[in-house]
């Protein structure tokens, strides 16, 4: 797995290339804990490159979840086909305060029009 | 792989493997398991599932059943209706102790995610000890529905 | 009772017993069980883990089944050398939503307990639909080791 | 199943008589919040006289354990065999500020000489 962070109108994103599993899911909660450290209250993660997820990573996205939802949202983008239903399957995608994108272009226009969904 | 035959005489296969238990341990089982549902001939979106639910497994195995840092020794079985994983592991089942029961924020999603991904799951705790948890994954079977 | 043969061609018995959801359901899981496990010859200490076991299965089903309130159906199979309990809902297994997910605190204690007080159990999502949630005891084993 | 409260050198006793399962366990919870709200630090359950009790009772005992165990403690007293076998398969009996015993007799000891084991 490969972590590179940019900006999309000033919110974070997580570009993630690879796989997330219990062994590296640590690895991306750090980066996130440090994001909300500083006061980020919107978070997103592109993974439009990462090919599997397991439970590692949900447990990842449950508790940033449960950090931003007061006040602010987490965003995924384009998961492919198996983690998005992965993400119906846990419930993460019934939450009103976690949003999944189709493209960059959807979450950029999501993050200029409101920072709240 | 193994030719056997089932209990109707079709053909079917069985494979074993030895994992080690190190940092790159659930990769081996993915690679072990994709490898496995192509040979039993699972759609790709099942085949997905059933990586997840076997990673959950063998983190299990390496987290509670003792084998942390150690090997895990996982095999499939496939037959002519269903692909059957199973790892077993040297370590009695255990609850989480009360006072780690309490704090656990996200834990637990490992049991219910195994059987929300698959068709059956079996947790046994054979006579000699240990746990073994098997994984069965029909073939014709739709991927699950998500949550409403 | 019914007589039936095994695959062995012993003897054995199936019972199944169709009982109302109301206020005194979990009591009639109880007798229900306590009867079968008398007449497979399961030890006391055993019957009362699976009462247990049976119990949590059964609030489960209720619970999430879209049984509440509606009835149960359960049965227990006798072979000769365990005992087989089954409870049946129709309704499909679906994980806890994720903001519960968050908030609950002794919750995810019922898939563990049942495991850890039954020698294996086997829940499984038939292609009909609803889950379905099987608890074997061996008649030859001792009860639980406690945690330490 | 029968529940009456008394006490033991002040500290409240609930005396349980029959079967706590899923369906009453509820009454016993809120029994024991309302003795937590009335600053009771201590509490005791005699289960001599409970044959059966399920995780409905186990997650009762949890939380009332949650809430008291900052400067006070759960106890039982006497509990049958497969009772005392369930508490510790949950790991309760290997809690600090959770103690079980064999008679009225040592409970009332340890209530006398320390309000905390
Ligand atoms: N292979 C195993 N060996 C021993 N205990 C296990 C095993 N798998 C699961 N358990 C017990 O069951 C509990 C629930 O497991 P699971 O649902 O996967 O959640 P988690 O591992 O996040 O706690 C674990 O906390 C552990 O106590
Ligand atoms: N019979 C069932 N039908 C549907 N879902 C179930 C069933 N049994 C269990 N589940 C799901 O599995 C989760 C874990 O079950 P369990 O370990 O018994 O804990 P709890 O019921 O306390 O949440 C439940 O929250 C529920 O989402």
């Amino acid at each position: 797995m490969e972590l590179t962070i940019s900006r999309l109108s000033n919110v974070p994103v997580l570009n993630i290339v690879g796989e997330i599993d219990h062994g590296n899911a640590p690895t991306v909660g750090a980066t996130i804990d440090e994001l909300i450290e500083q006061k980020q209250r919107t978070i997103l993660l592109d993974l439009s490159q990462v090919d599997y997820m397991d439970s590692g990573g949900i447990s990842v996205l449950l508790s940033a979840l449960r950090r931003l939802r007061e006040g602010g949202w987490l965003g995924v983008i384009n998961p492919n086909a198996n983690v998005r239903r992965l993400l119906q399957i846990v419930g993460l995608a019934l939450d009103a305060s976690f949003r999944v994108f189709d493209s960059v272009e959807d979450a950029q226009a999501a993050v200029q029009t409101h920072a709240r969904p | 792989m193994t030719a056997c035959l089932d209990a109707t005489g079709r053909g079917c296969f069985t494979r074993t493997a030895i994992i080690d238990g190190g940092s790159s341990c659930l990769k081996t089982v993915r690679t072990f398991v994709e490898e496995a549902a192509s040979a039993a001939g699972l759609r790709q979106d099942r085949a997905f599932d059933l990586k997840v639910a076997a990673s959950e497994a063998c983190a299990n195995a390496l987290e509670h059943g003792g084998n942390a840092g150690s090997c895990l020794q996982v095999s499939a079985a496939g037959f002519e209706d269903r692909l059957e994983f199973e790892v077993a592991d040297g370590g009695a089942f255990r609850l989480p102790h009360a006072v780690d029961h309490m704090q656990r924020a996200h834990r637990g999603l490992g049991l219910p995610l195994m059987v929300a991904l698959t068709d059956e799951v079996r947790i046994s705790r054979p006579a000699e000890g240990g746990t073994r948890v098997t994984l069965i994954m029909y073939a014709d079977r739709p991927p699950q529905a998500p949550l409403t």
